[in-house]
């Protein structure tokens, strides 16, 4: 099996792509918690098809799986692929635009049937012959034919065996790359405990695809060796459950228990799944019968004394609106998590996007400032969870935090952040002495204390009308409204005072300063990164506080000559930065197809500005 | 539920040093007295009471309640009062709405809520008209009600408040009346011992927008006549002089005079607020005057288990048999791997 | 309501250009099926059809009607349809629901447009999960159910879609299943007759996320026994002999043996969709097996004016009784004075 | 009568004030009405409590009716009265801080007594005497002993006796000012024509009052000429029912049905309320369950063909935001109404406040962009709600139309503009020629075809989710939504074409540009007038066209070294101009107390700019 000679590399894309009920979701996940766990730094990219099942054989139909690993850090999951696993003709011809010129391409030969390529839409009727096809190093593999040919005693049904045919595939990407095979086969061995002849028949059929590539000559083998990467335990998380498992840490930290109201919704869904599932760690767990019963019970949970929280996207974020006005005005913690995916309305429900900023920042009625935080990595979604809860839980509001499509679902191994490593949460609880004034104020931070019911001699009521300062009851005075208005904006504003400082990464003395937030700092970083090495002299700040900005914002912008903003929407940010910090210049790069950036466009658009 | 020794409160005690600023004649005020009556001789500590509401005229009955309290936004009583119950079902949760905020823009909250049966106290203040806003028609408004905005009559048909609690798998439903205070006081005490949504209509009038609404039923001189109070395992006998009654005549309900007609007090049915079948429930709901009377007290008190109880043994059952106690074993568990 | 002549209209001219993508085997495709054989029989103007529906699998269904359609927005499909026919109450208005687009986020106006009884045939896809975001439980899941936000299995307890009609004094409701093109087909033409919001639950199999779940009632083994198909004016029974049938014993339904223990047919109730007291009406929707068989077909029908018959009426009213004909008779009217 | 000397006099405020229950707004109203009738110009601001009737007596429970009437063009219903009506303790001591130096104070000494005075939290035992009147000229009549003198042989009931003393005060306001009681006289003909009894009662109560003043000495008459006004046909109008009307214009104009689906919301109701009485003109009025069904049902009404309009308040312009989503994505034509209110949540519901324009210009999931009007006097709301619908259904996009709660009770004397004043309106519909596409779009605006249910022929599906340029159909190809996207922002940007040129007021080669939108154009006007009547350079410009901004704008701007933005809010259209054209520096002036500017306010915060 080693006898070939193996040549090393330091980064490597792989792209499985195939229909959707072809199982490429999982191959890839395979193939990434693999890699992940021989030590390679792995970023993954799934993308799928908004139908629950899009026609067979159709492009419209194709699931993609797209994951990067290395030698080194990696940050995105790749622009184009080293490797393409294409299960039919539409997949082929929906990813061949994203293969790299020499890359190898593996084909299912079986799945080029006259229908198939009809079905996909393809010009030419043997596409597999295609003078396109000249740059590429193409494996055409009988592989749906050798999966049944190796199962033909396993006493399957034919539907069975050939749902197992992406093992082959796996297989056979796992000997290119010399991965070994036991991690999946643990995990068909727990997975299908219950069905035996199903477990054998994987493991028969990855072994397979294994020897097949093994046996055919002609096909070099790669070895991607371990990242030096930091120490520490990793494991692989994707950013809908770093999100969930940052909530629970918050809630343990701050020893208070959990409560989430939410509605289900591409693709934020899998928070509230995680949570729910979170039960057996006494997680209250509300799925609501609409988003506004969602947000509205977690204000509830939270007047009760819970750590409340609510997540959604972008169409719930609107319909929420309302009701973070009255988590505002009342003052009670509050974490809305926004899972941007594409607009307006429905728009591209299962595509990626970052056009929610300004309805988070701005978009509600009256003055109603809310802290608005975003994740920019699949794992540090976890950390921005944790801070969300902890300035809701210690400034008394309601706080967004916005991720996206693009980190929810991608994955990265992750250096495990457990209870040791992170800081206390101090909620600013009545502590029973003397009258309890429901709006008297720390007058450090504005913050009023926290009694919920229960608390005996602290009885009160609050409500979404304006109130009196100090004693909270209802005040129609027009000077206290103003007094109201501008506490709870400066309440806002001194949040500036306990976020960290705004990082700069790249040249300091260079003229161009990259902007971005939230989802796209893997690719940004990349390309700013790739620049640097290219000779280019280019920094990087990418913002997680969004609202306030970090306290050095303005000295960073003013040390550059030209800033770029890039984002995945019209240009929201840029927009921000111009409301809050006029004097300066924002060129954008914006980018609107429901996809994350290229670091190859990235690189062309900085570039051009750096030479401007 | 607080402590089980009875508290020695006063109505007092439960009063806020707000003042009232409900109109001058307003049911609210009578319905305010009958609920402070009522949690004084409740069992619960003063602290564990949580009175939720909306928005409305109703709503702002939190503010005049010496406990806690949350003012809320339009039609959300229900899901706000859901999740403080969810988030901690010790408290005594009493959830006051009004027609529109419980049956309009509420709507959907209100017939989730009942439907998980969430152990909620909730009094519907139904006064058939939009009172905050000044007179506006309501989903409990009559066919024919000229409004500010039905100034050529209403045509919305309206809803029937118990009898979208039974399509929404109500367990207790109760109709009392906003100066029937003692009656009342009976209702409330029965919704706090019912666990589970317990729905209380509360017939309401509004002296500026919708006064006499219920006059034709409430009125002293008649009020025997037209009403019939149902009480549980007691036959449903009504008139000032308590000879007429109830009898199911094939699927249909009669109402007779007992000594005529040869029907005696037998004839009468017993009420059964306890049968988990909602079909009579729904019949006693429907009457309507003239052609019957009008139904208050517990029409429906029937024993379900609620969202929050079996929420509550859901979490201990799962943490109980857990691997997990603490977030570290969830994040060192599965597929991990160590760099050195 | 287009002419009165039929057209000559084929299924097909109601397919459009779109492929369908709903799975292979899903129960949305048989309904499809079903209402495009439907408004081939029926006498509308193709033009004058509007398929209206919010988002959800089954709410992708108008892209595949050759029709005017609109997917609108989740939970909003009553409203968006509400706002159709009162628009134009010509068309031939076809709501398309999922039971969570109708029944979750779209409950409320769901009961309001039945309260109303908007002129609408609303058809609910019940599936008894959401199926287009990957099988979360709905609020028609079984309780105990296991799914994606029940890992635990269900603890909220569901609707009945029936009785929530019922509760917000629905005119029509009627129950269909997926498989069952020719009830469904009867149905649709008794829900396009109906003047008022005709709401067909429909049980439709999805076969990815809630596979079976209605299997133990619908298989053809035993689909005789556990179903039954009520029509207005025939007796109520079922049975692979049609030797089974429904009977009333005092207030309550029993399954009897025509032909034992001396039960005839004369015993079997003859079912009246027209009464519009709706407690026995509610029994039948509540059947449930092994208890009883479940209900299909046309359960109630029964007349009232829809809120877009009786707007039209009063707008012609108030028209020919107003003095103003155009807006400058509004400007001009009441105390105005002129400047020179 | 007209023994007296009459001081003739240009300008007057007044106001009356009592408690909830004395029937203050009507009284207002009436007198306003006259003054109008008899050609001066008039402002009115009525401010009443939230509580439908907040405790008798109390200074929370006064309302008040300010009116500002003159022989020259009145801009705002005054800062200062020259002369308070206070029916009690509580209404005496609201409003004593709100008159002007040496201005007539009216009140009712029956209702001085000890308990009255002690309700409203007086600090001397007879505020009457208090030092603090030196400055005032003082009436104290016995309005309500007197009115029951000349009611006592009425048979009417002591009740509606006491009730009638509002029209005593009015008698004598009247007699004061020299107006005719005709007018009042004809109202209570006709309100109370199926009340003999009452009717007389009021007639001999104001006649009584009017007599009164009269009779007792010391008492000036002032006569406040006619305005010299544009020649006309006027009524009085508030911004409610002008906007009611602009719509019912606008469905004349376009030919169309009018639908409206509202919920009820202080203070938007009104609209609602007199759609659902124009009834008899065919108004489709649709009182929904809630402010979603109200917007939706208006959508689906205009996707059926109607002209569809919805009209909320801030919260329930929070509740519409994921439908108006809907609406930009399907393109359908529509206008959404928002009559800004006191916020954040319920806020001070009954107040005036501009807070909700961020919300109204980017509050939204996704690229959402729509056109957004702020009509700026109670009249053109008129105006300015006939050129939504005209943008909204030549342009098939929904648009926002801003008015707020002092336009929408606020009246004015209003030159009628009839239909013949109108332009056309003329709705882009499909005209069954050719196959309908229904997303090709027309070159110059951008804008699509519209064809709707029961055109033969014209069968198409339309929804939330990203479509396929030109046919309309369901589409995920990434750079078809980078395409619509761009095509969606440039059609409302394109509407820059057929909006008027922003309009400068005052002194063009003045340092000074005072900046404005919406509701507040009466008190800067009238405060930059007075500006340059004392001798100062100084400009307005006042926005109603707030997205697309008006072509000229930034020639406007550019113009001006100094620039000041004034808002009832924390600054949020400085933000938005700093969005738009940040390279200019704008100051504010903010006020937060859910009341009008003053003009004294702005003049000092002007001039202090002005000598900066
Ligand atoms: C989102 C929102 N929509 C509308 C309103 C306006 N509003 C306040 S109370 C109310 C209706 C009140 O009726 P009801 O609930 O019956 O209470 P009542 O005043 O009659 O006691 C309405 C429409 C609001 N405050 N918020
Ligand atoms: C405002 C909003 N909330 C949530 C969603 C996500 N969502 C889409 S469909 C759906 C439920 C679908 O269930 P159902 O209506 O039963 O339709 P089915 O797919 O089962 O036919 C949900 C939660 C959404 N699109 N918009
Ligand atoms: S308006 Fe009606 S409901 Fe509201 S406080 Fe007054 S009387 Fe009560
Ligand atoms: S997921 Fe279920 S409901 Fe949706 S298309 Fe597939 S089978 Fe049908
Ligand atoms: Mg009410
Ligand atoms: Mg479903």
């Amino acid at each position: 099996m080693d006898k070939k000679p193996i040549i090393e590399l330091d980064e490597v894309v792989i792209k499985f792509s195939g229909d959707s009920g072809d199982g490429m979701q999982l191959t890839g996940t395979q193939f990434s918690n693999t890699s992940a766990l021989i030590g390679n730094d792995v970023s993954t990219f799934p993308d799928y098809p908004a139908e629950i099942r899009a026609p067979q054989g159709t492009v419209g139909g194709v699931s993609g799986f797209q994951l990067n690993f290395g030698h080194k850090e990696i940050y995105t999951p790749g622009d184009y692929a080293d490797v393409l696993v294409a299960m039919n003709p539409a997949a082929l011809r929906a990813n061949l635009q994203w293969v790299k010129p020499g890359g190898t391409i593996i084909v299912d030969t079986d799945s080029f049937t006259d229908k198939n390529i009809k079905k996909a839409g393809c010009e030419e009727s043997d596409p597999l012959k295609s003078s396109k096809f000249g740059d590429f190093n193409i494996i055409e593999a009988p592989i749906t034919s050798l999966t049944k040919e190796s199962l033909k005693d396993s006493g399957l049904d034919n539907k069975s065996i050939v749902r197992s045919k992406n093992m082959f595939a796996l297989g056979i990407v796992y000997w290119i790359f010399t991965r070994p095979l036991e991690y999946t086969e643990q995990f068909f061995e727990h997975k299908f405990k219950k069905k035996p002849q199903i477990l054998e028949a994987n493991k028969l059929v990855l072994r397979a695809g294994y020897n097949y590539a093994n046996t055919i000559e002609a096909m070099p083998s790669y070895r991607v060796n371990p990242a030096k990467i930091q120490k520490g335990t990793y494991r692989n998380i994707n950013g809908n459950t770093a999100t969930a498992w940052g909530f629970l840490a918050a809630a343990e930290k701050a020893n208070m228990p959990l409560f989430i109201g939410s509605y289900p919704i591409t693709p934020a869904t899998e928070i509230l799944q995680e949570l729910e599932s979170r039960k057996d760690m006494g997680v209250k767990a509300f799925q609501a019968e609409d988003e506004i019963a969602g947000i509205v019970s977690a204000i509830g949970a939270s007047f009760a004394g819970n750590m409340a929280i609510t997540t959604t996207s972008g169409p719930g974020l609107a319909l929420k609106t309302e009701a973070i006005g009255l988590a505002v005005i009342a003052e009670l913690p509050l974490v809305i998590v926004n899972v941007q995916r594409g607009g307006p309305s429905t728009g591209l429900p299962t595509k990626t996007e970052q056009s929610d900023l300004l309805q988070a920042v701005v978009g509600r009625n009256g003055e109603a400032p809310v802290p608005v935080i975003a994740a920019s990595t699949p794992s540090n979604c976890y950390n921005y969870a944790f801070e969300a809860s902890k300035i809701a839980l210690e400034h008394m509001t309601p706080v967004i935090l916005l991720t996206d499509g693009f980190l929810a679902n991608g994955t990265q191994p992750w250096n495990i952040v457990d209870s040791k490593q992170l800081p206390e949460i101090k909620p600013r609880f009545f502590k029973g002495e003397g009258e309890y004034m429901p709006y008297a104020r720390d007058p450090e931070t504005f913050v009023r204390e926290w009694a919920y019911p229960g608390m005996k001699g602290a009885e009160h009521r609050i409500g979404g009308l304006e109130k009196m300062d100090l004693t909270g009851n209802v005040s129609y005075v027009p000077v206290n409204h103003e007094v109201m208005t501008n506490k709870r904006e400066e309440k806002i504003d001194r949040i500036v005072n306990v976020i960290p400082q705004q990082k700069v990464e790249g040249d300091a003395d260079a003229d161009t300063l990259v902007i971005g937030w939230g989802g796209t700092y893997g690719h940004l970083l990349t390309a700013v990164q790739e620049l640097r090495e290219e000779g280019h002299k280019v920094a990087l700040s990418h913002f997680n506080y969004i609202r306030p900005l970090p306290g050095n914002t303005e000295d960073i912008f003013k040390k550059y000559k030209k800033r770029l903003v890039c984002e995945i929407n019209l240009g929201q940010f840029a927009k921000y930065l111009r409301m809050i910090y006029p004097q300066y210049e924002y060129k954008q790069f914006n980018k609107v197809q429901g996809l994350p950036f290229t670091v190859t466009e990235l690189k062309k658009n900085i570039l051009k500005l750096i030479n401007e | 539920m607080g402590q089980i020794e009875t508290k020695k409160y006063t109505p007092k005690d439960f009063k806020s040093d707000q003042e009232i600023r409900w109109c001058a004649g307003c049911g609210d005020t009578a319905i305010l007295n009958s609920v402070q009556k009522a949690m004084a001789q409740l069992g619960h500590n003063k602290e564990d009471y949580a009175v939720i509401s909306g928005i409305g005229c109703s709503s702002r009955f939190p503010y005049y309640m010496n406990t806690y309290g949350f003012h809320g936004i339009h039609g959300r009583a229900g899901a706000l009062a859901s999740g403080v119950k969810i988030a901690n079902p010790k408290l005594s949760v009493w959830q006051i709405t009004g027609d529109g905020d419980a049956m309009a823009i509420g709507g959907n909250h209100f017939i989730h809520e009942i439907r998980r049966n969430i152990d909620v106290n909730l009094l519907l203040f139904n006064n058939e008209i939009y009172g905050l806003t000044k007179g506006q028609y309501s989903p409990t408004s009559k066919v024919g009600q000229v409004t500010k905005t039905s100034p050529y009559g209403n045509i919305d048909n309206p809803f029937n408040p118990g009898e979208l609690v039974i399509g929404s798998q109500g367990k207790f439903f109760a109709r009392g009346v906003d100066i029937l205070l003692n009656l009342n006081i009976d209702i409330f005490k029965l919704a706090d011992a019912h666990k589970g949504t317990s729905v209380v209509e509360i017939l309401q009038n509004c002296v500026i927008y919708n006064d006499g609404s219920f006059a034709h039923l409430t009125g002293k001189e008649f009020r025997e006549d037209r009403l019939i109070t149902l009480e549980h395992g007691k036959p449903m006998v009504f008139g000032a002089d308590k000879n007429k009654g109830l009898k199911l005549k094939g699927f249909d309900l009669e109402v007779v005079t007992i000594g005529e007609n040869g029907n005696t007090i037998d004839d009468i049915i017993v009420h059964d607020a306890k049968n988990p079948d909602p079909s009579l429930h729904l019949k006693l709901i429907n009457m309507q005057y003239p052609k019957y009377p009008v139904a208050l007290g517990v029409i429906r008190d029937v024993d379900a288990p609620s969202y929050n109880d079996l929420m509550d043994e859901s979490i201990k059952e799962t943490v109980a048999k857990s691997k997990f106690k603490c977030l570290d074993d969830i994040l060192y568990s599965g597929n991990t791997w160590e760099v050195k």
